[in-house]
């Protein structure tokens, strides 16, 4: 399946379009996609640390999605870089 | 829940307004309002700032706010109007990046309820802040993880240097 | 020192007004603003209340407002901002009894500094309260007493009384 | 010496001009006064209670005078009834 994954903060860098779009087989985990956006980066973008990606999270709209959640039937998710507001 | 408003602002349309929360949190039950503005401040570990960039994700930082609304609710455990609104977009020093305001009966609630809101805020909702320093240069600051592999050590840390050193972010 | 704003507000003449606090407070060096206001609620020990009388020995509160604020700075341990005013004559329901203001580089000291100088003004200040209720009676607020004789032991049953049951005047 | 006294809060009601006005030995401690007072109280203002006057301080404009202070030669001081603020 396809998947868009919507960049924020620091990851943003890793695309001017502010996403990635990436090929992920149907009904993975995050863990999965986790990976493939792991190389997607190492390949694309190789000034993004790849310890960025690792305590980065996966999101909805909704709610936070761990490592074991799947993706999103529609294909849309956000990765979020670790948070610093306010 | 009409006692908890929650807001991303983008600033190039209005600045956040610290006058609308007093009013939102205004009521004839309540004697205390705790208030926290956070502004943008002119240096940060040595490097002088010229402004900061607040990046969003819109839609989860609402419900987050809403979440942390509905904590502090349980947490003071009586009736409690809060008010949560977050900059987006450009700021420059002096510019409001975060405007929270709890009302409750008394003080010591009202304090409660900020404090821990501020601090969810901080630590949990989808905001990335980019730095501009004086010399062109620019960085976005690292923060908190929401990975929950990375969370819980992360926190554990981070309450170890408060208690040693106060808190950094 | 000019970082440390006291003020004594007759109501006939203005209202407190906390935008003036936030701008008093102000400052590029500042990212944490913490704000606390009183206002005159409509219940209190479940009598209807329909307002207020504050009465102050003006020079003396001013003197430990300007006490207060300098442990404030103390505790505080680096730059400071801190607004403090109290309000003084009839107040109604909604209307602000006090408004303190406290900035610092970080939020941390700024809640400190706030909550501090909140504390100390409801428990060191010459400020007495009267209420009037809703069937034409008015009482005096019991308070602290500013007697030594008297003090130490009250302090103690108040610090008791607040990990017990929270924290009543 | 005499000595004005000036009424806050709740021992307002003691005098409606906001004031007493007594005669005390000169040189005398806040404890003389306040005892002084006590006696003014319980004959011209018997609704206040005696209780009120134990708890409350004595002050110049700058400072709470506690019992073993002498009262200001100036012969003004203020009685400060138990606080409540805010």
């Amino acid at each position: 399946m396809k998947v868009r994954v919507t960049l924020f903060g620091a990851l943003r860098e890793a695309d001017p379009h502010g996403f990635v779009e990436m090929d992920v087989p149907d009904h993975c985990t995050v863990a999965t996609l986790r990976e493939a956006l792991q190389t997607h980066v190492r390949n694309h973008a190789p000034s993004i640390s790849e310890n960025l990606i690792k305590r980065s999270a996966f999101a909805s709209e909704d709610e936070i999605l761990h490592n074991h959640r799947h993706v999103p039937e529609h294909g849309q998710i956000a990765v979020l870089p670790p948070v610093s507001g306010g | 829940m009409t006692d908890i408003y929650t807001a991303v602002v983008d600033i190039a349309h209005a600045p956040l307004n610290p006058a609308a929360a007093l009013e939102f949190v205004s009521d004839p039950r309540f004697g205390g309002i705790a208030t926290f503005i956070g502004r943008v401040r002119q240096h940060n570990h040595g490097r002088v700032v010229t402004g900061i960039t607040y990046d969003l994700f819109d839609p989860l930082a609402l419900r987050i706010f809403q979440e942390i609304g509905e904590r502090a609710r349980a947490e003071v455990g009586g009736p409690l109007k809060l008010y949560i609104a977050h900059a987006k977009g450009s700021l420059r020093i002096g510019d409001f990046a975060v405007v929270i305001a709890a009302a409750t009966p008394h003080r010591d609630e009202a304090f409660r309820a900020c404090r821990l809101a501020i601090e969810a805020v901080k630590h949990e909702a989808p905001i990335w802040k980019q730095e501009h320093y004086v010399d062109g240069d620019s960085a976005w600051s690292e923060g908190c993880s929401l990975c929950e592999e990375h969370r819980e050590a992360e926190l554990a840390a981070a309450q170890q240097s408060k208690q040693t050193h106060g808190h950094g972010h």
